[in-house]
């Protein structure tokens, strides 16, 4: 085990890793990674490594899951054995069955489900290496693979933290800062529909600091965003190439 | 009911609550009636049931000793179960826990873990190695909607129910000794939960309204009106503002639920 | 854990909890407590505190168990965590299991399974508080569930043990009588029909003590199935009084 | 075979019966023929296989070293389990076990346990800490009928033949020595099923014979005569004459079966 | 545990229980020993103690499992709890998972599948007591079994390990050899076809060692393709006079 | 793809391998392309990813310390699991291993098992009491065909690329110090798969021709050319004959395989 250190933000202002208090973690996304998947994205943020493949639309097994006026979305988030200190046992824990499922309703506002009736879509999230915020990058990610696999979508779905270390609502908390800090306000968002489509909170804000740290987290998200459809853009100029070569 | 009757029902209960009404004559910031009963399973350590309209949720809490958690050596252990008895619901089944009664349970569990409202570090037997380990077994006997908040509320009025055996440690073990003494809580967090029907926020959605809301924000609440857990659910969203709002409906509500507790 | 006590049954003839030998402990009876079964009842028998409910008859899940000629009964009872000194796992244990399918058989003979082929109920009990004798005031209380649900029967199926303990043959043995006691005989009965349901034993007797443990158990049934009609009786009068109103 | 050629033969076998008859020519208080084999298993601490007609059950006996039950730290602990094989017949299929394998080893487990047929005193090493631990595994190999009788009495069987390491203690560590002595018994319960059907009651019901019973009374007589447990089984019942009846009958064929043991 | 014995083969050349190098353990076969199983076989090698019994052809369950255009096998092979020295959880463990499936693939190429197409036989081996070998005398088994229900089959299969201990390749290692051994290679095959239908290997052995031991390996499985038929032959002549009784 | 075009492509993927060619260009005996990437994830104390053709293999180890085998009571142990992610097929199912994952894993384990490729000697920390225990976990990301030489050669790679704590034992605890040790490895055995179709053998088929192929054999080579392991899958055979052509193939082919590990 790590120690504690005893404080978080330096004199400067800076955190533990050289951010600033609004900084984000450098993110490298990259859309279209997986040759079986119909649509996958792989997102590094801070230390995260996290790989997300979508399956369909397809029939749905067992078949009673399906639903006459729309599809269904079905999500697993799962951790790698090796993605944390100690190793984590490869079958789902309770927070990886939660976590499946706040991700799978930050999602669905997003897709226009009513477009693909008795079928469904399998979300597959596979954290490689984990690093504080993995909800929020696996959500980037998972959108970005759904968009990948060619389904209409009202906006993307992207997702960043903010939180409370020391004394200050902050950007972006990366593994100490969240199991240290105060407290850790994850946030999805649909920039275009300013739509907040997970939000989850742990730890204690006075209502004060609530409403700043999901404001704070909302700025991530939008800068998170162009880069999100930045790869969106590689990923169709490279398929273009390919296809006009 | 048919689905026709129940969908012109939705609509109609959808309608009413954009004017401001709901079906059966609440405001839309008001709880159904709340019933707390302390104390009313001997064997338990704790116990309480509260009934949130006709959403009968019983709680039991057991103490028995363990080990810690390796990175807090000095602390008891909590440990939230949540079961959706199929007796409360043809739609719950018999078997392992779902991803419905995981988020229950740890939805229950945040809301006292993150407002510490159970002082762990008095749980201590013996550091690092033996530890008291206080279970909170939250039993969904009736399900008529809003089970966050009625299982909430029923876990925090047992932990305050809760009796912890008196004990001397002999050589290394631990002997029980004779009386009983309150389990030592610092607070007593509050959980109100929200749902979003268009651009309406409804307080205690009951179970055909939550058939219709798009999506739902549950709110811990701490006794100086802090905020110390939110869980969004469902496939809706919220736009910032309207958290903002739910917030403040949330630290209102729960000062009145409150005081149920202190009954 | 509590101290074995020497003797059972003090000089007066009187037990533990101050009965006599052919006393039964206070027993209460509710039907109808729960909204959403179609049929429920409450029992406290003793300390023992449980609840029965009963859903159908309804279509079965998975399909292949129904019958084409009769009704399946399905039953499930179970603990609840807190209901014993220590703590329970929710998982049913073989205990758990054994009864539910001993329970099952004792109420399958009052219920006329010909007249809804192809369809299944399921029968619900949760033992909420333990106190000996749960099997026994289970069966009572899920015999009042499946009339609640206005499922055609025979009879009700009325449950009681008796037993031995110090050199006695003692009817309704609460927890520590049937821990520390000699032997312990569960019987379900339909006092209409004459007919023995559910028969079991624990320990060791001769062949008359066997008897009158049998005898006396069926006594104890017939006290048990004035209550049990009293409770229907009350949910009836509170149901027609609600229509009247 | 059809469901009309079952339904007739199932006619015929009840018909039969009630006039006092079987369709394999037994009288309604007989038994198949019964052979036990002990000691087939050599890896085994014990083992016997019972053949009842055609139904065939191998018993294994394992002893390990385990803690006691907290309730009796001076005893050893019995553990039985039971496989319905899948090779034993077309209805059995692999996986957990299922009510009926369940309730098959906790019938054979209540005839040993309350019977005292093992001596479990003796199975002590060290009072509260370590005890020698007997497991009974019931592997049904053959389903013909009455698996209850046949697994009982092959479980006796096997306890009977069972072997237990010599050992001595030293620093707290169990050190096995040469030689072995029996495993100490201080009983050997007969297990003894009647089914009835109509008014009537018959003796090891064979498997065309149960899918037409009412109901089963398996009831465990020990050396002395006296009834030791008890387990009724279907969706019919019993008169309490009945139940008298079947318990003078249960205590007659016990004699019988118990000198199969005697070889 | 036993202790490890220093050698294996003593000067003579003879090994612990007095077999020549490359002699087989004895075996004893016979077919049809189960009255419920469409075919049956036991087998005793050395000490291994094996029943076989295969269900079938019959409709699969769940039925998306069948194949339009062949039969189905499924097998499970199965150690019985005081089958070895320590008491075995009658769970399925990882090892019988995988040996159930490479068993599967032993039977699978010398059964004519093509007959029999959307549906299935189960092949279930228990293994009673196990002495080194048991998936070899399980193959033995089974494929009498499969034989005995009557499926059209292109060759027996039989199956023998050689393997190396001490310095010397040896036919048929027992339970000591097989752990303490440097080598072991079991072989299923097909006398008829020159067929090898299973080939597995633990441990370290030249190229030229290794061809030896596949050689004496199917040397072996020769000698009991012999008692296979002389099992077969003996249930049908037994079937013949019971018939003509 | 249709089932008509599948069936016209797999004749032809047959007919081609039957005038020695295959699809995509490669001869019999060719891998498709190799690429070794080593330590990519800095959690795991080793890892490695192999690519070979569009398979695509993540290996991370984990060193945590554990209790000794009994019957080896001072070597360290060595764990291999093998999950079938499902986003790496349409045919893999999340859930917990089936007999394709397990069979993968105890290949890859045995590989490294039976050419004492680990130390595990010098993994002891206390003689029957606590050893480090070495956890080797394939993660299959995308399938393409071949898993196990992908998989085999990953976990080797992650195993030279793995690093060991520090540490010395204080009053019998374990006690970490600074600095690292590379995992000590004797040697670097390599598996080699190949497919059968008709009477020719292939090397390293992928997807397609797995599809197609009669059976396949994997065979684990050592560093000085012995064999140290071999599995048989598939419902096909092999002659004895093509069992010696392809262990000689696979001695060949181990050598180019092994230098991927030496960049």
């Amino acid at each position: 085990m790590s120690e504690k250190p005893e404080k978080l933000i330096d004199k400067k202002g800076l955190r533990l890793d050289g951010r600033k208090i609004d900084e984000l973690r450098p993110v490298k996304i990259e859309v279209g990674v997986l040759s079986n998947a119909d649509g996958s994205a792989y997102i590094e943020h801070g230390k995260n490594k996290i790989l997300a493949a979508v399956f369909g639309p397809r029939e749905m097994h067992p078949k009673h899951l399906s639903l006459p006026d729309r599809m269904v979305l079905r999500c697993r988030y799962h951790m790698a054995p090796f993605s944390v200190q100690e190793r984590k046992s490869p079958a789902p824990s309770r927070r990886e069955v939660e976590l499946s499922k706040v991700i799978r309703e930050a999602l669905e506002p997003a897709v226009f489900v009513e477009y693909y009736p008795r079928s469904g879509i399998d979300i597959f999230v596979e954290v490689l290496q984990a690093d504080g915020g993995t909800r929020c990058a696996s959500i980037t990610a998972a959108a970005l693979a759904i968009a990948d696999a060619g389904i209409p979508m009202r906006d993307l779905v992207v997702a960043c933290a903010a939180g409370k270390i020391d004394d200050k609502v902050v950007l972006d908390l990366m593994d100490t800062e969240d199991k240290v800090g105060v407290a850790d306000v994850p946030v999805a968002f649909m920039p275009n529909l300013n739509a907040v489509t997970l939000l989850q909170m742990d730890g204690i804000l006075t209502p004060d600091e609530f409403e700043s740290a999901v404001n704070l987290a909302i700025e991530g998200c939008k800068k998170i965003y162009a880069l999100q459809k930045e790869a969106l853009k590689t990923k169709y100029m490279n398929t273009k190439e390919e296809v006009e070569e | 009911m048919s689905t026709l009757v129940t969908r012109v029902r939705q609509r109609q209960i959808g309608q009413l609550i954009d004017a401001g009404k709901r079906l059966d004559g609440r405001g839309l910031g008001d709880y159904r009636e709340i019933k707390v009963e302390q104390g009313i399973i001997e064997r338990a350590e704790g116990s309480a049931r509260v009934l949130l309209g006709k959403t009968e949720v019983l709680v039991g809490t057991k103490i028995e000793t363990g080990e810690p958690f390796p990175d807090t050596p000095n602390e008891g252990v909590q440990t939230v179960n949540a079961e959706l008895v199929p007796l409360a619901s043809a739609a719950f089944e018999p078997g392992p826990p779902d991803e419905n009664s995981i988020e229950l349970a740890r939805i229950v569990d945040r809301g006292i873990r993150e407002s510490k409202a159970i002082d762990t570090a008095k749980l201590c037997i013996e550091a690092g190695k033996k530890v008291f380990v206080v279970f909170v077994d939250v039993y969904v006997l009736n399900h008529d909607g809003n089970l966050i908040d009625a299982s909430a509320l029923a876990a925090v009025a047992a932990l305050l129910n809760t009796k912890m055996p008196n004990y001397e440690i002999k050589d290394g073990e631990v002997i029980l000794k004779a009386g009983y003494t309150p389990l030592p809580m610092k607070s007593r967090p509050i959980t109100v939960t929200l749902g979003k029907i268009g651009d309406k926020l409804i307080v205690d959605p009951w179970l055909e309204e939550e058939q219709i809301i798009d999506a739902r924000l549950s709110i811990a609440i701490n006794d100086d009106g802090n905020i110390c857990a939110i869980q969004k659910g469902g496939s809706g969203y919220f736009t910032p503002k309207q958290i903002v709002e739910a917030t403040k409906i949330a630290r209102e509500k729960a000062v009145e639920l409150r005081k149920k507790l202190e009954w």
